[in-house]
């Protein structure tokens, strides 16, 4: 099996159509842009003032006045440009932004997402993911399926709320869901699952779509 | 022309105990340091910091932490300085912070409406979060909206690339940040300059804050290794 | 990348009879005129045009209202057009104009708000005003301000002084006014470009409106006498 | 007797400061720039996008680009910015502008405004005028004291406000008025008039000042 990491983003990959203007949270979202196809261009967006973000900078040729939403030194490519944060936020509040890929704590069947703060352990802060979430046109959450087994696709969160109702969609190592009014839709099952291995991993009643498919 | 011009000792005279202050900078990213350095020395304590992060403790805001002088800060993540979660938690009460946590888009947009003159915005962001706590919910044609307020500060500590000694400022890349919305929304706003030119050398359809807003100019700021 | 470039005529084909329609300019001072004529030869009607004025009879929307192909304008001034007191007044039903006037700032900021996802903000402007006639008044730390909303639109037709062929634009001088914000508040964005440069040859610092709100790009603008 | 215009434009420009922003509306206004002393520099701000106009454009080297609100060519003067609509009037609602000099259709004692419309007569729109008298520091209205013998200077405005108490002071060819709590104080009287005369040309019940000076 390949690493967990590369088969959920080589799959929210192919949730990107060229020309589309994406947000990638830190972590595991940033490696989505090592598996676009090569005809499929995004317009990267880091929310602390770049709009065509290009890859890390190289090791000794980093310019320390360019730097993405999660402090590291990167690049920009042609035809990018800077902004402030009010006019950042002003283009992500208002929708447009066509996706934002980002990890979850908790996510559940009515698309409520919490990702900011466990109270009492951990207080980061929200940053930019409120803003992020509620006006993305799409919400992707990509994140491992548990956490050290632990359900992370619950009923209802437990943790403090992100957003309420914003998730459009989880990928995970297991399977490809669409949140819908009727609840959490399997779309997608990655074949090294059962679709009963998948559910026992969820909390959250799983809706198996009538046109069920491979993950790949 | 006033000469605005002055060292960073000098620029921070004016900076009283309990001062609020805006701090521009992203993870330390566009902070004058040289401004910082002049307050850790000048000593001055309780303050209400706001900037969208706690630096990290050796940069930005990060080295008020250290030293003690922030009573309150009001910022969009802190997680990359584990000193304020030591500080949030701490049981001697004169080394307590308080933490107030914001969305980065309304932070910004907040001190944007400090430096403009609106009362207050709706913005979805936040709605049936624990952000919206306390906060007057309104309905515009059929989405729930926050209504959240103006935040101003007696000082702003800005980081320009470039300024002319009228103070018309441009910011180089991802320094700009906060740094524009900061300049507008204080009483007494210093700018920690890495090149100071004469007027007139910033193309008018470049500059980025207007001189208007700047009442002193520290030279020496450089882009820094966060 | 996606061609945008084509021609002014290309460019309004999308648009249709009673479309709501941005356009930039100060009296005229930043209004596409290319894009104007190829509206005036199209010949679609009862456009809700969203400008700062009326412009005069030769120059900027003032052609389309001669052409009488505006029902309903929504601007902060008229009075240099007199064709709109007359057209407001006229007791032929078909040609009458709707003028619903906003005080300039709001209007900006009324716009800005439609383009970046707010549900409204809270202005002291017309307080106590006509213009707070069905308004929501809210007071704020003892101030009253009005309640004004987001103003969006089908399209927005903007003058861009430099344009790359994504569609990263710079405004020259005070052409700046109102396109940048409608650049942003509409479904369809339209640049007319004085020149138009390939991509990457205008500075990350300067360009104003990103080439993510730009569907077409058409040649051939000049900065206009009015 | 000098120009009336002259004679308050000459006087307003006693009312600002070096380094004032200020913004002249159209007409007498814009003759106050005029008659600065030579140590009084301010600057000039155009809610159409300038910071730091200039003169007027010499007939022949306009540069079309550059108008100021009263759709005039104009220069700019060294250390000028541009910007768009919405940071001009962020601008002036945020308090940055000293004063704002403007005509009137009609004041009244208790600062009230109008400037902007006729109805039924004159429907010119407000344009910039109601952003700029809320929230300049200080509003002056310089103007003829009477139109055409009618009073301009009222108890209460008859005409639809453009604001409500914003004026601070009244310049006009016979005086200089406060707007105080207690109504209209007459600080200023043109040696050309008595205060007998421009009590009959004010509708509102002038306090006169104790310190009453002659206006110059």
């Amino acid at each position: 099996m390949a690493d967990i990491k590369e088969i959920i983003a080589a799959r929210v990959a192919k949730e990107l159509a060229d020309g589309n203007v994406v947000n990638l949270g830190i972590g595991l979202p940033t490696m989505v842009a090592n598996f676009l196809p090569e005809d499929v261009h995004i317009v990267l967006q880091s929310e602390n003032g770049i709009m065509g973000m290009g890859p890390a900078a190289e090791k000794g040729k980093e310019d320390v006045d360019i730097i993405n939403a999660g402090a590291q030194y990167v690049t920009i490519n042609t035809g990018a440009m800077y902004f402030d944060s009010a006019v950042s936020f002003g283009i992500i509040r208002g929708g447009h932004v066509d996706a934002t890929i980002l990890g979850a704590l908790e996510v559940d069947q009515h698309g409520n997402l919490a990702n900011w703060i466990v109270p009492g352990k951990m207080v980061p802060g929200m940053g930019g993911a409120m803003d992020l979430v509620v006006g993305a046109k799409k919400v992707i959450i990509a994140m491992q399926h548990t956490q050290k087994g632990a359900h992370k696709i619950l009923k209802e969160c437990r943790l403090p709320y992100t957003a309420v109702g914003v998730v459009d969609m989880i990928i995970t190592e297991m399977g490809v869901m669409e949140i819908t009014p009727e609840g959490i839709v399997l779309k997608e099952l990655h074949p090294d699952f059962t679709i009963e291995q998948i559910q026992e991993a969820t909390e959250a009643e799983l809706i198996i779509s009538p046109n069920l498919t491979a993950m790949k | 022309m006033k000469n605005k011009i002055m060292t960073a000792k000098e620029a921070v005279a004016p900076i009283k105990n309990g001062a609020s202050i805006m701090v521009g900078g992203f993870m330390a990213c566009g902070t004058p340091e040289n401004l910082i350095d002049a307050l850790v020395e000048k000593g001055v304590k309780n303050l209400t910091i706001i900037c969208n992060d706690a630096g990290v403790p050796s940069r930005g805001v990060g080295k008020l932490l250290t030293n003690g002088q922030i009573k309150t800060l009001i910022a969009s993540h802190v997680g990359l300085n584990p000193e304020v979660a030591q500080r949030m938690n701490t049981d001697v009460e004169e080394d307590k912070l308080e933490c107030i946590l914001v969305p980065q888009g309304t932070l910004a947009e907040r001190i944007r409406a400090g430096g403009t003159g609106l009362g207050g915005f709706l913005t979805p962001t936040g709605v049936g979060t624990i952000v919206a706590e306390g906060k007057q919910v309104i309905n515009i044609d059929g989405r729930d909206y926050l209504l959240e307020k103006p935040l101003k500060a007696d000082v702003a500590l800005i980081r320009g690339s470039v300024t002319d000694k009228f103070g018309n400022t441009t910011y180089n890349a991802t320094t700009r940040n906060f740094n524009p919305m900061m300049a507008t929304a204080a009483e007494y706003v210093i700018i920690g300059a890495c090149e100071i030119v004469e007027v007139g050398e910033i193309d008018p359809n470049n500059v980025v804050t207007s001189g208007i807003f700047v009442d002193a100019i520290a030279g020496g700021e450089k882009p820094w290794q966060i």
